[in-house]
């Protein structure tokens, strides 16, 4: 009986040491918050270390007591009665009006915190609009006519303001190195904005529940300079080529297998469609379309970014597209792989993937 | 059989009750004459809510004995009104107050659907790259079919002799030219396949999925009206 | 709710436990009716009234004013009610309680003749958001007067079949804190649908 | 009609059960504590449901890219996982305690409605067995505890599971509103002569916040729940964005509701400490006015906070300014009374037993999740942890090391007065520590991968997200804390056998429940207790002398009185009619599940049975023979 208070404390302080590895286990992880790579990021990681610490304080404090108590004032004897208190005024007003002293200061920090973070700074911030859906998010770039999926090409040092919108259900867009998560409401326009100070790619993940393939609705935001931004930008308003060869077949089969019904390959959309498709949602139709492709062979990873782009990948996709990504759209909807009649043949793959390949 | 109703004196009197049930009759009237007159304007929200409160304290108040009883009742009571105005305020506030800048679209939306321009084949940005799927890949077929094809019909509907038209997602058109006059009395073939393009989704045939995407904003001059002559003629 | 019949000789309070059930139970649908009305109101936005069917032009207010005016004085007849109950007046009893449900019955008649009308003009629960928060609310607020109306019903007939039952007040009693407090959430609900719900909105045309 | 009707089953057809032995005693019970026995079982079975479904989630989560179960299985665990725990678990754990504990506290001889009490009890077990069957009925609900709309529009929950979800929550809540009725009457008006309300237990204080908690929160899931069902069902709009409705209207009305649920589930359990901790540490709880006050703010509080959970859907800089403000604000309370049993077990005369062990792991516990939940309700913070793990870890430590610690503690606690048989006190501490290493070892490690980014409710994760270890070593704590269950039950199982006699006091308690035998007899007390002042057992063993020190008084040691003179005592007679009357309400739900029949079936069930309850006499009169002797 005697030995249990040293047990416990042996587990406090395991529990201290896990605060240490705490701070030092994060580095390695993609989306770890502690590795704040923009303003947004670092101001509210600063925000949770104030109170991280001001917890640990309190917490400190409580197991101090507790344990002292516990050492001091077990049982010695069966007879042993102690003093019957039954408060003390002073000691309780003292232990509510701290914890409201204390509450008060972080509260005016929450406060000064959510209103500064509240819109960019700057006055002309990169404008980007990503549309979420299950289970892939799609970014347009309204100043550019640029439509691409899965990953955000942004600058590095200027503020990018994003513009969320939904299709479907609730998601949440969140770049953890970035900024703060999201959600994704749909009948609503939600606004976020965030800064890269340094190049790099970040992770980002849906963060809301949204059904089946949540798990698998990532996304990366690159960050590149101003001049590789540029070249970006210009590539992807390239017109689209005519497609050779292989690729050519590939195009007829797009088309053939009923591909073309949800993918765009004629170009990106531009704000005009994007617009009467926001319109056409919200007047009941039911949407169904699958990323454009038209610049598909620029990206690094498809699939809510859970696949590297290139032809092995590309062909397990279309094999499988279940198997790899369960409940996703395609798999359900497209007649590819629901008819008989339209199944792609081990040859119909080949020349899709060096189809999609080809549209750089 | 409780004590405290044992003296039987419960609430008010029967004339106190007939007083208040005529005034309840009064500001009931006097709420609607305010209604129909419209002289107050804006008042009117303030003078409605005003009136039902005293409607309400009355019935509470007498009929419901609340002003004789044990305030215990009256604590409980108040306790979840009081509950339920204030979550009801703050869902008002939250719902038409907090709302930062960009207001709710669902608010915007148009009465009227406008149609849905499919992202498939339209390509307004890139003018050079204009239809490359049908120049590139299916330049033996011209005319109807060649638009056919281009326009990725193909990949849904068949079209017995026709390359590459072997899609099963929608309704086989091998005969469509003769099919279309029978499905809807009144209407004819060409109407009918032009109204189907139109507006597909108001002519799902049974028995398939409501997936075919608007076309209309991708056709070219004169495209729509040759490819409707090319169905109509598959009789 | 049930009707409870658990009678303590002794409470702490010296309050009827039943009564104390009652009200606590009417508290608790405050918040019912309260989150009801503030779904209509939070929705009460031009979204709601798409289809052209909004409710200024389909509220018919004299026709309510009439049934609020019905359910006023069932609400009157059931007062008295419970004072024959407290005297003892079977009699007086049997004829307030037969002429509170009958009122409720009217009461339901002009819901149900409204509801027929809205219908006829095309709205249905599912025509839009107005008549989605209008058939739900008032609907619900129809169950509990149907409810009411059953209740008093049956302790009508009571009074001749098994009098023993309806012999003790406080079961009068407690039916009657139901049914007023029925007739209240109807004083809200004319107030916050009806008079002050049409406020502001033109016929048919929005958006 | 209703004359024959009522003549039928009033003489005919069913005759009242006055003194039913064996299955069918326990069937029409309406003794509080067979009822509270009830409870307690049920909710056991489900906890051990919960918890294999838990440990299927963490099996899955065990490593990178594991194919333990499809992603749809997965989508359905952790929804039944939160649901079961939450709904059926705690609550109805809970309120075995409300059963069978508070009539005994407060000197009375059974709650204000006993028959509304057994009707509370079985539409609550229907409610669950409706919920359940899901899993047969081609799916259960896979949309998480809290159902977001419009993931849970037809078009999105095309299966049945939603609907089962929803009306089984609607019969729960039922369940829960009638119990809420019930113990709100009892508290106020059973008490026994001289108990004042500030002379009340301090549990029974928690016991009346949280059931007015319960009776003011749940009308607000109902009418979220009869939205969404009209939605799927009938047409209507309200959460439909493409009609003009509004998803957000269902995050308000279920946190309008759901943040007062949280206290529902963490209130009890810090009634239960504040039971426990003054008994073993032979002290009065230290500023009991104090304690009473904290309880009624936070549930007062808990109304106000709801959008907290709602940081990130946009609500604007202004609404969740006020949110995080009202929000950090309930810590006040909270940590008032952490101090306030830190103030207790101070000076005190400590034994660990195994129900003291929960309690001081209860306050370890339960003040990690308060600290987390006081960077949660910091918004800008939340925006990173909002969704992860981070809040998964948070959840479990309030309602694994707050709630069910406490539970646990109040088992161990009440057990000896329950059975009359003491828990073995070694197993306990064994499945003590099991339990809190095991769950430190689950959820310590998820604050670490909610920081690192992984979000919740995802049923794989690629490698190099760094989150490998420490879901592995949640997996391995969540066995610990199934071993942890097991030697709990085998503890159950050993004490049954060859368990030692508690007798009344076994503890040296402090409240009335102590100073009757144990188990206690039908009718609690041979003679209502005069109390005069708090802590009322207590004050007739100890003489408290000027100093404040407690001298023992002799030969006034709790006799126990003999059941000589019980005849006069008169009980409530057993019922057919609550469970009937569940049967119905569960019935009509059910009914809208698959056939109209049932649901026409089930009201006609429900308008006959409560007829029939509401003309039966709570106690049937005395020449229908003598009332149950003893044996019943």
């Amino acid at each position: 009986m005697v030995r249990l208070p040293s047990f416990r404390s042996c587990c406090i302080v395991s529990l201290l040491i896990g605060v240490v590895l705490l701070v030092a286990c994060n580095s390695s992880s993609p989306q770890s918050t502690f590795d704040a790579a923009g303003p947004v990021a670092r101001e509210q990681l600063r925000l949770f270390w104030v109170i991280f610490w001001a917890a640990m304080i309190v917490f400190a404090l409580v197991m101090a007591v507790l344990i002292y108590s516990m050492i001091r004032f077990r049982r010695r004897s069966v007879d042993d009665l102690p003093k019957q208190v039954h408060g003390n005024t002073a000691l309780e007003v003292v232990w509510t009006v701290v914890p409201i002293i204390l509450l008060i200061g972080i509260g005016i920090m929450t406060v000064r915190t959510l209103f500064a973070l509240d819109t960019p700074p700057s006055s002309d911030p990169l404008r980007v609009e990503v549309w979420a859906h299950q289970w892939w998010f799609e970014a347009a770039y309204p100043d550019y006519s640029i439509t691409t999926a899965n990953e955000i090409y942004i600058p590095v040092d200027r503020d990018v303001s994003v513009k969320l919108q939904s299709t479907d259900v609730l998601h949440s867009f969140w770049v953890p190195k970035l900024a703060g998560k999201t959600d994704v409401v749909p009948g609503r326009v939600n606004k976020q904005w965030f800064r890269a100070e340094e190049e790099g790619v970040f992770y980002g993940q849906c963060a809301e529940f949204c059904g089946t393939a949540h798990a698998l609705m990532k996304f990366r935001v690159i960050a590149v300079s101003e001049p590789e931004f540029n070249l970006w930008l210009d590539q992807q308003r390239l017109p689209v080529m005519a497609p050779t060869d292989l690729a050519a077949t590939g195009a007829s089969v797009f088309n053939a297998k009923g591909c073309i019904v949800c993918h765009s390959v004629g170009g990106p959309d531009s704000n005009e469609i994007r617009e009467s498709r926001n319109a056409a949602f919200f007047a009941g139709q039911m949407v169904s379309h699958g990323p454009n492709l038209t610049h598909f062979g620029s990206r690094d990873v498809f699939a809510g970014a859970i696949l590297e782009v290139n032809e092995e990948n590309l062909k397990n996709w279309l094999k499988d597209p279940e198997g790899l990504k369960p409940g996703n759209r395609m798999s359900s909807l497209a007649g590819a792989f629901n008819d008989p009649a339209l199944e792609l043949t081990k040859s119909d793959i080949d020349a899709l993937v060096a189809y999609l390949l080809s549209l750089e | 059989m409780s004590s405290d109703h044992k003296n039987g004196q419960h609430g008010a009197s029967i004339p106190a009750y007939m007083l208040v049930a005529l005034i309840l009759i009064v500001v009931t009237a006097l709420e609607v004459g305010i209604f129909y007159l419209d002289v107050v304007g804006e008042l009117l929200v303030i003078i409605m809510i005003g009136l039902s409160i005293m409607k309400f304290g009355l019935v509470v108040g007498y009929f419901m004995h609340l002003k004789f009883e044990a305030p215990l009742f009256t604590y409980f009571f108040l306790g979840g009104l009081l509950l339920a105005i204030s979550i009801s305020l703050a869902f008002l506030t939250l719902f038409t107050n907090f709302d930062i800048g960009e207001p709710n679209v669902a608010q915007i939306a148009p009465a009227t659907p406008t149609p849905y321009p499919t992202p498939t084949v339209v390509m307004v940005p890139v003018e050079s790259a204009s239809n490359i799927v049908s120049e590139g890949v299916v330049d033996t077929l011209v005319g109807g079919e060649g638009i056919f094809v281009g326009k990725g019909c193909a990949g849904c509907h068949s079209i017995d002799g026709l390359d590459g038209a072997v899609g099963q997602v929608g309704p086989n058109l091998t005969n469509i030219g003769t099919v279309a006059g029978t499905r809807i009395s009144g209407v004819n073939a060409r109407e009918y396949i032009e109204n189907s393009i139109m507006n597909p989704s108001d002519f799902i045939v049974d028995g398939f999925a409501p997936v075919m995407p608007e076309l209309m904003g991708s056709f070219k001059e004169g495209e729509f009206k040759e490819l409707v002559d090319y169905l109509e003629s598959l009789e | 709710m049930a009707i409870t019949s658990e009678n303590q000789e002794h409470t702490s309070t010296g309050l009827s436990n039943r009564k104390l059930l009652m009200w606590t139970f009417l508290g608790s649908e405050c918040l019912f009716f309260g989150s009801l009305i503030a779904t209509h109101m939070v929705n009460r936005n031009e979204a709601a009234f798409v289809h052209g069917l909004s409710p200024a032009c389909l509220l018919d207010i004299p026709i309510t004013s009439m049934s609020t005016f019905v359910l006023l004085m069932s609400s009157v007849a059931m007062v008295l009610a419970v004072a024959a109950a407290y005297r003892f007046d079977v009699k007086q009893q049997r004829l307030w309680l037969l002429m509170t449900a009958s009122l409720g019955i009217i009461f339901l008649g002009f819901q149900a003749y409204e509801f027929q009308t809205f219908v006829n003009e095309g709205l249905t629960i599912g025509t839009n958001l107005f008549g989605s928060t209008f058939f739900t609310l008032t609907g619900f607020h129809g169950a509990h007067v149907t409810l009411g109306v059953v209740w008093i019903f049956i302790m009508f007939i009571l009074t001749y079949i098994k009098p023993d039952a309806t012999s003790n007040p406080l079961n009068t009693d407690i039916a009657g804190l139901y049914w007023h407090f029925v007739d209240i959430v109807w004083i809200v609900i004319f107030t916050v649908i009806y008079l002050i719900g049409s406020y502001g909105l033109d016929c048919g045309h929005v958006g | 009609m209703v004359t024959t009707t009522k003549g039928m089953w009033g003489g005919v057809i069913a005759k009242r059960p006055i003194a039913p032995t064996g299955v069918l005693g326990w069937l029409f019970t309406i003794d509080h504590k067979r009822i509270g026995i009830l409870y307690g079982v049920t909710a056991f079975i489900l906890f051990l449901l919960g918890g294999i479904e838990a440990l299927l989630i963490r099996l899955q989560l065990t490593s990178a890219n594991a194919d333990i179960i499809s992603p749809e299985l997965y989508n359905q665990l952790f929804t039944m996982h939160g649901t079961t725990m939450i709904f059926m678990v705690i609550m109805p754990m809970s309120a075995a305690f409300f059963n069978f504990i508070v009539p005994l506290m407060i000197g009375a001889r059974d709650v204000a409605f006993p028959r509304l009490n057994a009707f509370s009890y079985w539409t609550f077990l229907f409610g669950a067995i409706l919920m359940n069957v899901s899993f047969l009925a081609g799916g259960a609900p896979a949309v998480g505890w809290f159902a977001y709309s419009p993931l849970t529009s037809i078009q999105f929950s095309l299966g049945s599971g939603v609907d089962f979800w929803i009306l089984g929550l609607l019969v729960l809540g039922v369940a829960s509103l009638a119990a809420g009725f019930n113990f709100i009457v009892t508290i106020v008006n059973m008490r026994a002569p001289g108990m004042s309300m500030m002379r009340l237990p301090i549990f029974i204080w928690m016991t009346l916040v949280v059931n007015f908690l319960i009776i003011l929160a749940f009308p607000i899931i109902t009418v979220a729940l009869i939205l969404l069902l009209f939605d799927r069902q009938f047409g209507t709009t309200f959460f439909e964005v493409t009609s003009g409705g509004d998803p957000l209207l269902w995050q308000h009305l279920f946190w309008a509701f759901g943040h007062p649920e949280v206290y529902i589930l963490i209130l009890p359990a810090m009634g239960i400490v504040s039971e426990v901790i003054p008994v073993f540490s032979k002290k009065p709880l230290f500023g009991y006015s104090t304690m009473v006050l904290a309880g009624i703010l936070i549930g007062f509080m808990g109304w106000g906070v709801w959008s907290h959970h709602m940081f990130t859907v946009g609500l604007g800089p202004t609404a969740n300014a006020a949110f995080s403000l009202t929000t950090m604000f309930i810590a006040v309370p909270t940590g008032i009374k952490i101090f306030n049993w830190l103030g207790t077990m101070w000076g005190g005369s400590i034994s660990f037993t195994t129900p003291m062990l929960f309690a001081i792991g209860f306050i370890a516990m339960f003040t990690i999740g308060g600290m987390s939940g006081v960077m949660h309700a910091v918004a800008p913070s939340d925006f990173q942890q909002s969704d992860t793990y981070f809040v998964v870890a948070h959840i479990h430590y309030v309602l694994f090391g707050g709630a069910l610690f406490g539970v646990f503690s109040g088992i161990y606690y009440w057990w000896p007065k329950i059975t009359g048989k003491i828990l073995n006190e070694m197993l306990g501490k064994i499945s003590f520590w099991l339990f809190f290493i095991g769950m430190n070892l689950t959820f310590f490690p998820m604050h670490f991968v909610g920081l690192d980014g992984m979000p919740r409710r995802i049923y794989t994760y690629s490698e190099g997200m760094g989150w490998d270890l420490w879901n592995a070593v949640s997996t391995v704590g969540v066995f610990v804390i199934g071993l942890g269950i097991l030697v709990f039950m085998q503890n159950v199982w050993y004490t049954r056998r060859k368990g030692k006699q508690a007798g009344s006091d076994p503890w040296d308690g402090r409240t009335l429940e102590w100073s009757i035998p144990s188990p206690p007899p039908e009718y609690n007390f041979v003679e209502i207790p005069n109390v005069d002042g708090r802590d009322a057992f207590w004050s007739q063993k100890y003489f408290e002398g000027p100093d404040g020190k407690p001298t023992k008084i002799v030969e006034e040691n709790a006799p126990i009185k003999t059941h000589s003179d019980d005849h006069d005592i008169h009980l409530p007679t057993p019922s057919y009619y609550p469970v009937l009357v569940a049967l119905g309400v569960t019935l009509i739900a059910a009914g809208l599940l698959s056939h109209l029949f049932f649901s026409v079936t089930g009201g006609v069930l429900t308008f006959v049975s409560v007829l029939g309850w509401a003309l039966e006499p709570p106690t049937a009169p005395a020449d229908d023979g003598d009332h149950r002797a003893g044996a019943y």
